[in-house]
This record gives C-alpha cells, structure tokens and sequence, in this order.
C-alpha cells in the first residue's frame, strides 16, 4: 500500500515538476508546482512527518505559491513565456549529469550503519509534540531567529511592494487621483 | 630574591621606555638623571643577587612560558648563577659609570634623550643576553645588542660620507651598517649551532644540553661548537671578522666605553665560557680558540703600534686583550678568562672614558700627533688614563697584572710555549704602544696650541663618576683568590701544575721585565715630545701596520666590490631581465586572460545560472568518485 | 475502543460524500427560502410543495446546460479549478470528526475518516489548498472580472488564513492537543470553549466567513462590483461544483466552530450527543445566512484594513493573554 | 519495501529537474518556481532521513528550509515588482548591464 502510494507520489511529482520547469505557460508551471507541493505533503504523511507535511501545506500551498500567483497578476504573463534558448542540449547535459551522479550515489548502499539520531522522537508523543519539544529546546535560537527573519523579511515585501500604500485609491474621486504613471 | 632579578632586569628596560618618551624633544636632562638612577637600582640588585649567589647558590626564575609549539618548550627563564652574577655586575657597575659620565659628555648634543633610550636598551638586552637560562633567550639578547650597537655606532648617521683616506670608516653609518652585517654573518653561524643543539638535543635549556654533551656523537660536537664558535667570533671582533671593531669608534664615545670594550664585545667570551662543559668535550677546537685568540692578540697589538687615532689604539687593544681572554678559555682556564673579562671592563671602560674626556678638551679632534702636554689642563684625566694604562700593560700591583699573568702561565702551564711566547710578547707591545698614546697625548710639547685648541677638564661630578672604574682598576686585582673561589663553584677549576708553580717566579719577573721594557721605550721615544721619522713611516712594514693589514681593503676588493658587481649582474640581468620580465609577463597573461575572460561576464544572469551548475555538476561528480575510492 | 477498519472508513467517507453533497444542494434552498422570509418574500414556491423539488429542477439544469468554455481560456485549468474546491472541502472534512463513533451492521464507523493527530492543522491546510479553485478560475478564463476575482481570492485567503490560525492558536494552547477527538473530550469535562474564548470565538467566526466565501465578505464574486469575480464564465455543472465546496466549506466551518467552540457531539442535558450536533451545526447555518440577509458588502480595502489591523492584532493579543494565564 | 535510498533517488531527481528550470528559465517569475523545486526536493530528503533514522534534527532543518522560502518569496516578489516597475520586463535577457 504505501510502496504503491510512494511511486504513485513520485511518478506524479516527477511529472508535475517537469510540467513546472518545461511549461511555456506560467499558470501550467504555477499550477503544476502547487500540485507537486501537495503531494510532496502527502509524501510528509507517509514518512510520519505530520506536522510538516501539514506546514508544507500552509505554508507553502496556501501561501508561497498563493503569494506567486498573486504577483503573477502584476506581470503580464497571460500570453506564453517567451524564451530563448541558445544551447539547450547543454541545460540537459548539466541537469541529467547531476541527476545521474546523484541516483547512482543514492543508489549506492549507503554507509550508514555508524548514523545515530541525536534527538529521537520522545516516546509516546504524537508528532507535532515531538517536533515541539524539540523545535524548543534544542533549536530555540534558530526559531527565534528564523522568526525575526520573516518579520525583516515581511517589513522588506511591504516597503518593496508597497510604496504609495497609503493613498487609498478607491477612497477617492477621480480627479484627484495622483498621476500614478509620475510616481511609479 | 626573584624580585632582585626582575628588578636588576627590567630597571633598565623602563628607563629605556621612559627616554623613548621623549625621543623627539629638546634635550631634558630628567631622561639622564631617570636613566641612571635606574641602572643604579640595576647596579644595586646586581650586587644583592651576587651576594646571595655567593651563599647560597643559584637563582633560577622562570617569568613565562615563552615558546610552545609542539614538542618545543621554551620558557622564558633567568638563572643567575656565579657567572651571570659576575657578568651583571660588572655590566651594570660600568652601565652606571658610563650612564652618568654621558650626562656630561652628551650634553650638548640635541638627541640626547635618544641616546640614553638606546643606552639603556643595549643594558637590557644585555642583561638578557647573561641572564638568560636558555640559548634563545641568550640569542635574543645577542641580537637585542647587535641591534643597540647598531643604532648608537650610527647615532650621528647625519654626518656625511668621506673618503678612506680622510676617515678609515668613512662615516657613522657606514660603520654601523658594517658592523650589523658582519655580526649577521656570525650570528648565521650561531643560529646554527643552536638549530643543531635543539636538533640532536631537543632542548635549549642550558641545564638539559650540557647534561647531554657527554652522551653525544663527538664529531657533531665539533660542529656544534665550531658554529657556536663562529657567533661569538663575529660579536667579540675576532680574526677575520675584526674590521668592524675599529670602524665601530664612530660611535660616541661613551658607547665605545661601554659596548665596545667592556660588555658587548666580551659577549662571545661569554658564550665560550657558558659553554664550558661543551668546549671542554672537543679539546681541538678549544685549541683552535687559544691560537686564534693568540694571533688576534698580537695581530691587533701590531696594529695599534702605529695608529695615530686616540680611540682606534684602544680599540684595537681591547681586541688585543679579547684575544688574550679566548686564549685562556681555549686552554680551560675558563674562570681566568672571566676575570681578564671583569679587570679589562674596569680598566678598559676607564681609558676609554678618559679618551672621551681628552676628545671633548679636543673638539672631537683624535690624532694624537696633534695633542701633547695635555696634562696641565687635564690633571685628573691624566691620572686616570695613566693608571688604566698601567692596569693594561700588567704593572704590579694593577688589575692588569694578576688577570694577564694569569693567563701567561696558564698558557706556560699547558706546555703551549708558542702561544705563551707570544702573548708575552704581546704583553710588550702592549705596555708599549699603551704608553705611547699616553705619552704623545698629555707629555712632551704642547702640538695643539698652533692649532688652536682650548683644553679643559670636564665637569667635576663626570670625574667623581669615573672613580669607582679607577678604584677598581687598582684593586680589583687583589681579589684574585676569592673571585676564583667564587667562580669556581661553577666553572671548573684550573690547578697549575707544580712546574708551573716552581717557575711562577720567573714567569712574573719575565712577564713585567717586558711590560717594563715597553713602557721605557714608549717613554723613551715619546715623552719628550713627537719626533716623527720619515724613513720609518715611509717603511713597508709601517705602511701595512697603519692600514690594518690591508685587510679593511681587501674585503672591499674582494668581497664588497665583486659582491656589488654580482650585484648589478643580477639587479641588471637576472632582476630586470628575469624577474620583472615574469611579474610584467604574468600581469599581461592576467590582463589578457581578463579580456578575453571578460565575454564570460555577460550580464546575464542565466548564463551565471549555467556556469554555477556546471560547477555544481564537478563537486558532485568529485563526491561521487571519492565516494568510489572507499 | 473497536478496530477500526477499511471497510468503517470507506463507509464514513461515503456517508460524508453523499449527506455533505445532498446538504449542499439542500443548503441552496434553504438559503434561498430564509433569505426570503427574512425579506419578506417566500421564495420557491411553484415546484412542489413549498417549492421543495427546486432542488431537483435545479440539479437537472445544471447537468444539462452546455459546458461553455471561453475561447482564450486556458481550458485544462480551467475545467480543473472547480473540481480542486470540490475536491479540497471534502478532503478537509475527511479528517473532521461529524458523528460520535457508530456501529452499523457490525461494522464499526469510526467519528472521523482519516484521524490524523493534527486535525485542526489539516483541515485548515486543505481550505487553504481550496483558494486554489477561485484563483485558477480566475486567472485561467481570459476575463478581467475574473482576474480581479482571483486577485481577491489570493488576498483574502492569505490575509484571513491568519486570522483563523491565530485565533484557534488559544484554544489550541488550552487542549494542548491539534486533534479535533480531543477537543470534543476537552469538552466534556470542561465549559464550552465558547465561554472561555469568546474573542477567538468571535474572530473565527468572521475570519470563517471570509475564508467561505460568505456575505458580508463575498469578494470574490461580488455581483454588484465584479459580475461573478472568478466564475463569470462558468455554467452548467462546473459553476455547480463551486457551489457544493462552498457549501461543504460551510459545513466544515460549521463543524469546526461546532466542536471546538460549542460543545462538540458530547451528550447536551436530555439531547443525544448526534442530535445536539446537528443542532449546532444547523444553527451555525443558519447564522451565516441570518448574517448574509443583515449585513451588507465591505469594501475591499475596509477588508484588508479588518484583517491585518483590527482582527489580527487581537488574535495576537489573545494568543498572548492565553498563555499568560495558562502559565500562572 | 520504499528505503531511505528510494527517497533520496526521488529527492535527488527532483532537485536536477529544478536545476534544470533554474538554468533553462529566463523569467524571472519562472526561475523562482525552479528554486522552489530544489528547495523541496531538499525538504523531501530532509523529512525522509529524518523519519529513517529516527531523528528529527532533518524535520527542523526542513522547518528552517520553509521559512526561509517564505522570507525569499516576499522580498524576492518585492524586488521583482519594483524590477517590473522600473524597467517593463522581468526576462533575464532584458538585464545586462553588468555587462563586462
């Protein structure tokens, strides 16, 4: 069952993935990433991991790629992407070759028998308790870090993006609106 | 009493900082006052500790580790023992004396705070260099006072380059620069050794290599011992690498006094005697020592028979009376070497301070054919220079005397009759151009009167400074049996034989008959007055005397002149035409690799996305072979 | 404690199909018939008694109208998107727990269909997937109302996703559990949350809305702005479908105030634990069309404005109070 | 039987097909997509070794991986609409004046 779950996960991810970066389309490669990610999360459930295949879901489905298509509607991006390739057969070369070293390493037999975990999962506890305990004890400072990263990160998008906030477009007649085409 | 060694270490070393304060200002005579307080201070704990060393043995201090790397560990340790205490002292009593004596002497000269920074840093590193319980801290004081040398022979760097007919030495920095590079090239030898002495050994503690000497391979004791031998050739001036010792008068006055006579230059005595339990493993250097201090000694007293120069006759004395010192470390007498060491700083230290005097009377003028009956108008310098003179030449009852005689019948007591005969000799030479510099200076006809010059004794305190080195001078011969038994505690003992002891009699007698001898026919010659002889200076043997042999020359022509010729070839051939042609020729390959390099930087970021991945693909495809090697 | 088993589980995922599918076209008439009490109309009337069979009128009408696809459309997007809402609310309602656990022929019908021990966290993760639908409808149909409606629906959705979260964060803190079985137990020996939390009661309720889709925060299909936002160019049974995960999304949003907020399936006084559920969850109903026939539109800044300035701040405020006490 | 090896294999595809996309694309909006890809594929590998061994230092590592996604998408996308807004493109072709 699970072996059928995880080929079938990987046969359709693979396949999305590849729609992703060979598309023209940028709503195919939107739409097929975001696919690819919701099935990434049900690789998560598989391997036991819940809670990040259900963060992988909130995060990554329900906002990052949310985010992309929210910004693709900044772009013009409703006629087919445009691009020109001189060499393709050396993109190909370059990604099969590290695609082929990298299978024949993992296909190798892994030397991990010395390989001990260093924080096992406390017994008894669900997932998400573990990776609490864990995420706040062990990797405190790096939450806390990553926390105020996203805040700077947050503060950034909205100074980038968001110049001119402010002025409340809708809230106004239409004479006086600002030349937007000056102040762009 | 480690504070006692601290104290005596590092007193001068504050007084050094604290002149190096004002460095760049007018003359304050606070630097000359603080500076010799110090060394005082210095003085004073020098003679506590050789109190105490005296009953009760040894100090041994180790301040920090110093050097650990590896298997190598050198602490930064002091050991004063019965030799060091001696060399301390002698170091700081004639420190102090020249200390407050350049008060007077330097005091018109606008870098005066400069010199006693330099003075008391060269204290320092001498202090270093006999306190120190290991060869390297004793390399470091060896370089720290190669360096103090350097800069206070140069300290009038300002005066101009003249030619060797008007001044030997061309000029200060000329001088200095010369006697840096010789002792680089003896301190190479040194280096040496002591790479071969931690190599076979292991360690540079003087404790654990002496213990080792018996246990080790004799020809690499030789070796050892040659190149150790070399170092303390180069710092004490000996043949071949004499020149600089004669050239280093450019200095002041007062450095010469103390560097070049009593402390610096008796450095590479040191070394031998530290040595001992080495050199006495390898008799056949320890041969080649005495001979060749034996040649020195009269090769340099050959020399100063003729020099008009007032300071060159005492430097080529003090390497005459160094010769006599390696002579008798070579034949073992090691204790007795350290006591000509100790009586010839007193006395050495002393004429040439009254040489300082007489050049300060001169306006710095040095050619003794141009003086005469300076003794009215220097009564007291008179006195001192003639009782260090005698103290020299080894009259009964001066310092000179016990300490040379010493060595005279040592060198009769080992059956090396040669090297007796001709230290005696020497003996006579000495007394005899001693007095001949004494006599042309303060007797006979006042010469400097047509000249012009004013003649006056220096300021009272300078003279009262000079009184303990006169005092000593006079007495510090009586001493004889103590010292040996103090020193002897440390350093073998040297027993004459009974024949030597059954012949001491006469051996004195002949020793002083000659000493004598010499001053009569100096006295003879030259108090009544100059009378120069055409016929004898114009002689060949006069001519090669006055010009050192030639030697001073030949160096130039053989070493010096092909050496800047070599020089030009490379700079010309090898500089010009090879080197910088490679530095041109790799920054042009560079600046065309850049050119044609630069299409890389297209600007486009996935042309960079490309190259990244390909190198991406590299790493891992070196991952993955090394991961096949396993 | 029985096993649970294939065969439970296949027959809770197809009750939940069948009664969330039925209910959803149900909801529609009911929708319609209260809105028109409430305005004082009565609505269908013409088929059937009190118009009941509408329903079946409807469903036929749907299934038979031509499935018209724009011509500068991105067809497979958009014939997919709807079946991704579809799809989305009733994976969310997989892992929420309906009924108490039942036994039917013998076969034992566990509470919940999937009981994955992050239950809150996975029905919040799949409505967030659902945005998915609106916005590639939106964007795939080569029309500016929908363009417009699909950049409503990422906005609203990533803005109100937090709301919702945050709020839950509270009670979440006070069970100290994500799964939706433990909560109902937390009930049981605790007052409702409701009474506890009634801030996060309050903010899950609007963020709720917004994240349905419900008047007064319709924006996404806003008739009087946008014509029909992202499903303007939608007919036949395509447009239907975004109604079915509308209102199963309704449901779930139900369900969840239900359980975690109002007591759960847990036995009420007299009231069976089944019944006093359905109870709950058809009041929830039945506020979010009282709420629809009360309150107007909002404007999409003012929308933006409540989310990021007034809700969630005091979402923080309470997440932050919360733990202050639980900590004392 | 699925091994650590079988997800590693996956995740290793995963991350040449984003690197792939990450050489081939020359919009801007489609590179971020190819980046996305490799980061998930490093999550995939995280997630699995982490769930092999038992450990889950790889299932915080992913934690990071994500946030730092979240944190790349906003000042990215920002930087990307101020590039729209300056210059009318977001085609790499379009930016060369680092040209050398």
């Amino acid at each position: 069952m699970i072996t059928f779950a995880f080929y079938l996960f990987a046969v359709l991810i693979t396949g999305l993935f590849l729609v992703t970066v060979m598309s023209k389309n940028v709503l195919y490669a939107m739409t097929s990433l975001a696919a690819g990610m919701v099935l990434i999360s049900g690789l998560f459930f598989i391997l036991g991991a819940d809670f990040l295949g259900v963060v992988q879901l909130i995060v990554y489905v329900g906002a990052v790629m949310a985010v992309y298509a929210f910004a693709m509607m900044f772009f013009d991006l409703s006629r087919d992407v445009e691009e020109r390739h001189d060499k393709p057969w050396l993109i190909f070369l370059l990604g099969g070759g590290i695609a082929l070293t990298l299978v024949v390493m993992f296909a190798a037999p892994i030397m991990g028998e010395a390989v001990h975990a260093l924080y096992p999962p406390v017994a008894g506890a669900t997932n998400p308790q573990a990776v609490g305990l864990v995420l706040f004890t062990k990797y405190l400072l790096p939450f806390e870090v990553a926390s105020v990263m996203l805040l700077v990160a947050m503060i950034a998008g909205i100074i980038l993006a968001g110049k001119k906030m402010e002025i409340s477009l809708s809230a106004m007649d239409e004479d006086i609106l600002p030349d937007t085409k000056e102040n762009a | 009493m480690e504070n006692y060694v601290y104290i005596a270490l590092f007193a001068p070393l504050a007084g050094s900082l604290f002149a190096a304060l004002f460095s760049q200002r007018p003359k304050a005579l606070v630097t000359g006052v603080v500076t010799s307080t110090l060394l005082f201070i210095s003085f004073v704990a020098s003679v506590i500790l050789l109190n105490h060393v005296h009953h009760e043995g040894a100090v041994h201090v180790t301040l920090m580790d110093w050097i650990s790397a590896g298997d190598m560990s050198i602490p930064f340790g002091f050991n004063i023992d019965q030799v060091t205490a001696v060399m301390m002292t002698v170091v700081t009593l004639v420190s102090t004396v020249v200390h407050v004596y350049s008060n007077g002497y330097m005091d018109h000269d606008k870098s005066f705070n400069r010199f006693f920074s330099y003075l008391s840093a060269f204290v320092f590193s001498m202090m270093v260099l006999v306190m120190s319980d290991n060869f390297l801290g004793l390399f470091i004081g060896w370089e720290g006072v190669g360096v103090c040398s350097w800069l206070l022979i140069g300290f009038w760097y300002h005066k101009a380059d003249v030619t060797r007919d008007v001044n030997p030495s061309i000029s200060p920095s000329w001088a200095a620069n010369e006697a840096f590079i010789m002792n680089r090239i003896a301190d190479l030898g040194m280096l040496v050794g002591i790479f071969l002495i931690y190599w076979n050994i292991g360690s540079l503690q003087y404790a654990d290599v002496f213990a080792a000497v018996p246990s080790m391979n004799h020809g690499m004791l030789v070796t050892i011992g040659i190149f150790l031998f070399i170092g303390a050739m180069g710092k004490s001036a000996q043949f071949p690498l004499h020149t600089w010792l004669a050239d280093a008068m450019e200095g002041p006055t007062p450095v010469s006094a103390l560097i070049h006579a009593a402390t610096m230059v008796t450095a590479g005595v040191y070394l031998v005697i530290r040595a001992n339990p080495l050199y006495s493993a390898i008799p056949e250097v320890s041969y080649f020592i005495a001979v060749l201090g034996t040649f020195v000694a009269i090769f340099a007293a050959s020399m100063a028979l003729v020099n008009r120069d007032l300071k060159r006759i005492i430097a080529y004395s003090t390497l005459s009376q160094l010769g006599y010192m390696f002579a008798a470390a070579g034949l073992g007498a090691y204790w007795v070497a350290l006591f000509h060491l100790a009586a010839h700083a007193f006395f050495k230290a002393l004429l040439f301070l009254g040489a300082g005097n007489v050049m300060h009377a001169m306006d710095d003028e040095l050619d003794i054919f141009k003086m005469g009956g300076l003794k009215k108008a220097m009564r007291w310098t008179y006195l001192y220079m003639g009782l260090a003179s005698l103290a020299l030449a080894g009259i009964w009852p001066l310092a000179g005397f016990f300490s040379k005689d010493t060595i005279l019948e040592a060198a009769f007591n080992e059956h090396t009759y040669g090297i007796w005969l001709v230290l005696w000799f020497t003996a006579g030479l000495t007394a005899f151009y001693s007095f001949r510099q004494v006599f042309l200076t303060f007797a006979g006809d006042e010469r400097y009167k047509p000249l012009g010059f004013h003649p006056h004794e220096v300021q009272k305190y300078v003279l009262w400074a000079l009184s303990p080195l006169a005092i000593l001078a006079v007495i510090f011969g009586w001493f004889k049996e103590p010292f040996m038994e103090f020193v002897t505690q440390f350093l073998p003992a040297y027993e004459m034989s009974e024949h030597t002891e059954h012949n001491v009699v006469i051996l004195t007698v002949v020793t002083t008959a000659i000493a004598l001898g010499g001053i009569i026919f100096a006295w003879m010659r030259y108090y009544k007055g100059l009378k120069r002889d055409e016929k004898v200076e114009q002689s060949l043997p006069y001519r090669i005397l006055l010009n050192q042999y030639y030697i001073p020359i030949l160096y130039e022509r053989v070493f010096s002149k092909p050496y800047a010729a070599l020089s030009k070839v490379f700079w010309e051939d090898v500089d010009q035409q090879v080197v910088d042609a490679t530095v041109d020729g790799i920054a042009s390959v560079i600046q065309e690799s850049g050119d044609s390099s630069r299409k890389i930087q297209t600007g486009n970021l996935s042309d960079y996305l490309k190259l990244m991945s390909g190198g991406a693909l590299v790493l891992v495809a070196l991952v993955l072979f090394a991961a096949m090697q396993n | 404690m029985m096993e649970v088993t294939y065969l439970g589980v296949i027959i809770k995922a197809i009750l939940i199909l069948a009664i969330i599918s039925a209910i959803a076209g149900f909801g529609t008439y009911i929708e319609r018939k209260v809105l028109a009490f409430m305005q004082r109309r009565l609505g269908p009337m013409n088929v059937g008694p009190y118009g009941l069979l509408q329903i079946a009128a409807d469903g036929i009408k749907l299934f038979t109208k031509e499935d018209f696809i724009p011509q500068n459309a991105n067809k497979l997007i958009f014939m997919v998107a709807p079946i991704i809402t579809a799809a989305t609310a009733f994976i969310a309602l997989s892992a929420v727990p309906v009924f108490p656990d039942f036994t039917i022929f013998g076969i034992f019908v566990p509470s919940i269909a999937a009981d994955v021990n992050i239950g809150i966290l996975f029905v919040l993760g799949m409505m967030a997937a659902g945005l998915y639908g609106p916005l590639l409808a939106g964007m795939s149909q080569a029309n500016k109302w929908g363009l417009i409606g699909a950049a409503r629906t990422a906005a609203q959705f990533i803005s109100y996703e937090v709301v919702t979260g945050l709020s839950l964060l509270a009670p979440i803190m006070m069970v100290g559990s994500l799964s939706l079985i433990d909560f109902n137990h937390y009930n049981e020996t605790h007052p409702w949350m409701v009474f506890m939390q009634p801030l996060a009661f309050v903010l899950f309720l609007i963020a709720g809305f917004a994240e349905t889709n419900r008047t007064p925060f319709d924006l996404l299909e806003n008739e009087a702005e946008i014509i029909a936002g992202y499903a303007t160019e939608y007919s036949g049974m395509r447009w239907g479908m975004f109604f079915i995960g509308e209102y199963a999304n309704m449901i779930t949003v139900a369900v969840l105030a239900s359980i975690i907020f109002l007591g759960g399936y847990t036995d009420l006084w007299f009231i069976p634990g089944w019944l006093a559920i359905i109870l709950k969850i058809a009041f929830m109903f039945f506020l979010m069309l009282w709420v629809r026939a009360s309150w107007p539109h909002v404007r999409p800044d003012q929308f933006m404005w409540l989310a990021w300035k007034v809700l969630m701040p005091l979402a923080v405020i309470n997440v932050v109070i919360t733990g202050i006490v639980i900590m004392v | 039987m699925i091994t650590l090896n079988h997800y590693l294999i996956l995740s290793g595809l995963l991350f040449a097909i984003g690197l792939v996309g990450v050489v081939r694309r020359k919009n801007l909006l489609m590179l971020f997509f190819a980046t996305e890809i490799m980061l998930n594929a490093a999550n995939l590998a995280f997630a699995a070794t982490s769930s092999y061994y038992h450990d889950l230092t790889g299932q915080m590592f992913a934690f990071f991986i994500i946030a730092v996604a979240a944190s790349e998408v906003a000042v990215g996308l920002g930087l990307l609409i101020l590039l729209y807004k300056k210059y009318g493109s977001i085609n790499l072709d379009d930016f060369t004046i680092m040209k050398g």
